[in-house]
């Protein structure tokens, strides 16, 4: 089942083309990692892929589910606790009772700091909140930007092992990272230095 | 995996909306008593930038409480949507499965709660400290009311215009101070009006109209805006 | 004409500071308003004349087509 | 109908256009200017009450008239770059807001001017005079915002959003302020009313109106003429006339 | 390696903060437009608000502009280093090898030159449409020349202490009002006797005296607030 | 040389005890690097030993040069650009001609870039302009907070670079990451879950 379809997908940024004609589609159990150097326009692509640029985006991008997008600002408000965070996410797909979230917290290693203020957080405990998301959505098609930020090598490994078992249960990953890539066989590489402009 | 349909019905979302911002705004009760106190302490400036002339305060009263209601407004106003903008809030609620519009309105609605609503309630405190006659404090309650909520709209278009500019705060004031004139008009005048005996009536009606029609109109404006303001 | 002299046409009894003032205060910003975009226009030209010159080198000069 | 509207839309056809209307809107411009500001200034007799302070009139009304009817130009093209994404219309809109602020602040300085030796004030807070100063807001917020983005796209964007806005307002506005100064009731001021202008007065300025609205068509003309040559400059057809092909 | 010393004197370090905080001031020039203009369209709001009456207008005028422009001085204050600190500026400043008071007070100087001093400037312009006699102008254009210095320092003192505090804007207001009320009613006396003929020399000159206090005593202050900010 | 001395440091943060008793000295010529779990301390201690944390600091820090700090946030300002954000750092420390900075930009891949807003830079790119710092101060002690952060590996290999040069010239380094050690013998890894309070 495709999810996400990109036809001839340009990006402008400030009067300046990035990428032409990028194409690819996204089916149910594919790991995509968009690969580049610095200022490629891998975050431009995945906004673009997610809807959320729209202004110098030539081509068509259908998505035939959900989306999860996480960037690299984490949608946190630093003076609220995690769990009020994640219980009134502003994207509305956390539907979870207290115990579900508290739980997934847990599974973050964030038990005990479930009531502190998200401000008074380590830089990767703060992503590790945002990341507990990915236990509470339901979206099938989960666009991440640089996960693995932050975190540290237990964190990496609780992440991979999630992405899996996302693909796994028919969703699909597209994210991008700029650490080899992780999931050997299973993944793809969209390299964008083949599509500059 | 589950279907693949909004979960919540668009009241639910609309709720949700409105509890997660109430929460955060009750995060710090401070941030609360914050413009009241703004408004009070802007009233005090003005006897002591004026003279303490009991008659002339009395009346120039309706015109200050409103102009700085208007202040206080456009300064809550400038913070509406930036957190929400910097800490990528704002992309997760574009790329909620409900209309913008509808999850905008329920912050402005939190928003609007705990400034303007009890500005208005609080105001016969500050009408009293300026000499205001008491004829004129239920309809200086009445207008405030209604024209707070005007002045909240209005502002969250301009909000979510300016949030992506740097330094957006005062070009933000540029933007909507002309849209809140007849506000300002009717609210003053709704006020002088009780004071003097006249008919107030006929000007909070223009009030609430002007409220109704900004509460269905400016939510598609606030949401168009944001959405360009977050493809910038 | 109606004024008889050069210096009544100045003093407009009295008058002429304003009158001429808010002349002067038209016709400045008013002539700015032209010529701004005038200018705009011909640096763009003429950089993109530039260009097409480095692209075409061969291509020779033509009318001033931006207009102005 | 629709045939001229596309056209209007395709920036190589409307390129050519304008450039045609500028080259002769230039000179007959500046020739109704120069012919108006000497009839008035020079020719037409003063005005029996207010003596040669009058002449002020031939700048003061076109300015304000062409002002007032710049901002439905800009918000009229801002709609319809809002609903239909014509570009060309974005484009008059942003072209259309520097030159209406110019207007009226030009509207807002001869006022204050002549009110000087008029009223003995520079400034009164009559209904009109405060509308105008509105509208000086409303057309300064709208370049204020276009320059503050940095993406011009966006900027359009939000320009239109904003003076859409401003244009549903703008009725709501005028009518308040009107009831508020009929309200307050000032005994001491009365602008010239409804007083019979002799034609001798009404010629010229009849003549610097027409002088303005060409000015104001020639300005966004050139306006729009600079944003499309850098806008399109990487586009063939732009790039032939350039070249000279 | 070179050797371990301040490779700037003192006078060159402030001068090279000086320069980077004009220059990213002038980056848009409309952010050294906006406090006038909001200054402006305040100014333009209580005519709306007050009734167009000139001759109550011309009583006023010198307390509603003194007040207008405590606010504005307020508004732009709230943002004296709110991005230095949210951007890790302010960290660097603090390991700077020069007294934190320096840098600050060359940050400081720049934001003066382009809001108080410029608004003091044009204030005659704004003065006139009020209708304030002509007999006031320069004692206003003095009289704002040394309360927005005050002001702007103070109004630092208290953006240094909230900075780290989420939505720390309006707690600001309330920090510095109190303490800007001196420089408001000697502001506003000063114009008031120089309208009726009386003397506001003697205001001035205390006006002055506060502003020369200031500039000695708030960097001070200024610094050891940003430290005690950066360490929360 | 010893150019930082921590002697019993105990850290506090939000009345809790989270390190006690780290002691180390760090030498011209080391590279020191954090390790540690998410939330450890390791932002914490690196603050402290800047000297920017003071409050819930215990012990004896004492730094005896001067000291090049780089924190998660990177002191740019967007609206300016890179050169300008370089010629006038806030710190003081940058006190290099146009020329010397053009160079340093051009170092870290930004030719091109130097004028634009850093603002419309990518991730990785605002990154760079505040590592070319590194190419202009004189300072001898380098505390780096997670400095591979966003960077491609082009970008991460010229830090390496970048690092042992300034250390072979008697500088020292002490820097946190997640990524395995980098440095191989150069280094020295202070592991702070050992101090855990
Ligand atoms: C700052 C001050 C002033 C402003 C902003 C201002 C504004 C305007 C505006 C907007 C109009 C156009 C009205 C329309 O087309 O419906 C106008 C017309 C006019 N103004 Fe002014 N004005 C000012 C001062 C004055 C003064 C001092 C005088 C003369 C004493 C004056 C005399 C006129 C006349 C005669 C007209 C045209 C006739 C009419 O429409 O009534 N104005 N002004
Ligand atoms: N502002 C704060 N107020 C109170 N506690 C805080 C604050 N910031 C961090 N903490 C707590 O201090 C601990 C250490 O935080 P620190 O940022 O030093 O961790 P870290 O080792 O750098 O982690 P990371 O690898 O995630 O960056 C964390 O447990 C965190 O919860
Ligand atoms: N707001 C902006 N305005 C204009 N240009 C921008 C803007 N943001 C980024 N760019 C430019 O677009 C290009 C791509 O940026 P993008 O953030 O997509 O890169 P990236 O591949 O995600 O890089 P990184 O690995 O550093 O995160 C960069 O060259 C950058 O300079
Ligand atoms: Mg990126
Ligand atoms: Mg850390």
């Amino acid at each position: 089942m495709t999810l996400l379809q990109a036809s001839q997908v340009g990006i402008e940024r400030g009067d300046r083309q990035l990428l032409i004609e990028v194409s690819f589609s996204v089916r149910g159990g594919e790991i995509w990692q968009l690969v580049g150097a610095n200022g490629v326009g891998k975050t431009s692509l995945l906004r673009a892929l997610a809807g959320l640029a729209r202004l110098g985006v030539a081509g068509d991008i259908q998505r035939h589910a959900s989306v999860l997008y996480l960037g690299h600002a984490s949608a946190l408000k630093l003076s609220l606790s995690a769990l009020d965070n994640l219980r009134c996410h502003p994207a509305c797909d956390v539907t979870a009772s207290q115990e579900r979230i508290a739980s997934a917290l847990e599974k973050v290693s964030l038990a005990g700091y479930e009531d502190r203020p998200v401000g008074a957080l380590s830089a990767g405990q703060q992503r590790r909140v945002a990341l507990a998301r990915l236990l509470l959505s339901e979206a099938p098609l989960w666009l991440l930007d640089e996960p693995f930020t932050a975190l540290d090598a237990a964190g990496c490994d609780w992440l991979e092992a999630r992405i899996r078992e996302h693909v796994e249960a028919g969703g699909a990953t597209v994210f991008t990272s700029h650490q080899p890539s992780r999931f050997g066989a299973l993944q793809q590489d969209l390299d964008l230095t083949q599509y500059v402009a | 995996m589950l279907p693949d349909s909004p979960l919540l019905s668009l009241h639910a979302a609309f709720t949700r909306q409105f509890v997660r911002h109430m929460r955060s705004l009750m995060a710090s009760p401070a941030d609360v008593a914050n413009p009241l106190l703004f408004f009070f302490m802007v009233v005090t400036l003005f006897p002591l930038g004026l003279g303490p002339d009991p008659d002339r305060l009395a009346t120039i009263a309706p015109g200050i409480l409103w102009v700085v209601a208007l202040l206080a407004s456009l300064m809550v106003s400038a913070k509406l949507f930036a957190s929400d903008f910097e800490d990528g809030s704002l992309e997760q609620l574009a790329l909620a499965p409900y209309p913008l519009a509808v999850l905008v309105l329920a912050e402005v609605a939190a928003h609007w709660l705990t400034t303007g609503f009890l500005l208005a309630l609080v105001s016969p405190l500050f009408a009293i400290m300026l000499g205001l006659p008491e004829q004129g404090l239920s309809t200086l309650v009445a207008s405030l009311l209604f024209g707070t909520l005007c002045l909240t709209l209005i502002g969250a278009v301009g909000s979510a215009l300016t949030v992506s500019i740097r330094r957006g705060g005062l070009l933000l004031s540029l933007l909507i101070i002309p849209l809140n004139v007849p506000v300002l008009i009717f609210g003053t005048t709704a006020v002088t009006e009780a004071v003097i005996g006249g008919n107030p009536e006929s000007w909070l009606a223009l009030l609430a109209g002007l409220a109704l029609g900004s509460l269905a109109l400016t939510p598609l404006a606030i949401g168009a805006a944001l959405r360009v303001s977050l493809d910038s | 004409m109606y004024f008889e002299s050069l210096s009544a046409m100045w003093h407009m009894d009295g008058h002429g500071i304003y009158v001429w003032l808010a002349y002067a205060l038209t016709a400045i910003p008013l002539a700015l308003t032209v010529w701004l975009p005038i200018k705009r226009i011909r640096q763009h030209w003429r950089w993109l004349e530039a260009e097409q010159r480095r692209v075409a080198p061969a291509a020779s000069r033509t009318v001033n087509e931006a207009g102005v | 109908m629709w045939t001229i509207i596309h056209k209007m839309g395709s920036p190589p056809w409307f390129f050519r256009f304008s450039g045609t209307l500028v080259r002769w809107l230039l000179p007959i411009t500046i020739a109704l200017l120069l012919v108006g500001a000497v009839w008035g200034l020079l020719v037409a007799p003063p005005d029996f009450r207010q003596g040669n302070s009058y002449r002020i009139i031939y700048i003061h009304v076109p300015a304000a008239v062409v002002a007032l009817a710049g901002y439905y130009v800009m918000a009229l093209a801002g709609a319809v770059s809002l609903i239909w994404r014509i570009k060309m219309a974005d484009i008059t809109m942003r072209a259309a807001a520097p030159v209406g602020a110019v207007l009226t602040a030009i509207a807002l300085v001869t006022g204050a001017i002549w009110g000087k030796p008029t009223w003995g004030a520079w400034w009164v807070w009559d209904a009109r005079i405060t509308s105008m100063l509105i509208l000086f807001f409303l057309y300064l917020g709208v370049v204020a915002l276009f320059e503050a983005y940095e993406n011009k796209t966006a900027a359009a964007r939000a320009c239109a959003v904003l003076s859409l806005v401003g244009t549903v307002n703008i009725p709501i506005i005028y009518k308040s302020v009107d009831w508020w100064y009929s309200l307050h009731q000032p005994a001491s001021l009365k602008l010239t009313g409804e007083s019979a202008i002799d034609s001798s007065m009404l010629y010229p300025l009849l003549l610097m109106i027409l002088a303005f609205y060409c000015l104001f068509a020639l300005t966004v003309l050139l306006n729009m003429r600079a944003e499309l040559v850098w806008a399109h400059r990487e586009s063939s057809w732009l790039k032939q006339l350039a070249g000279g092909a």
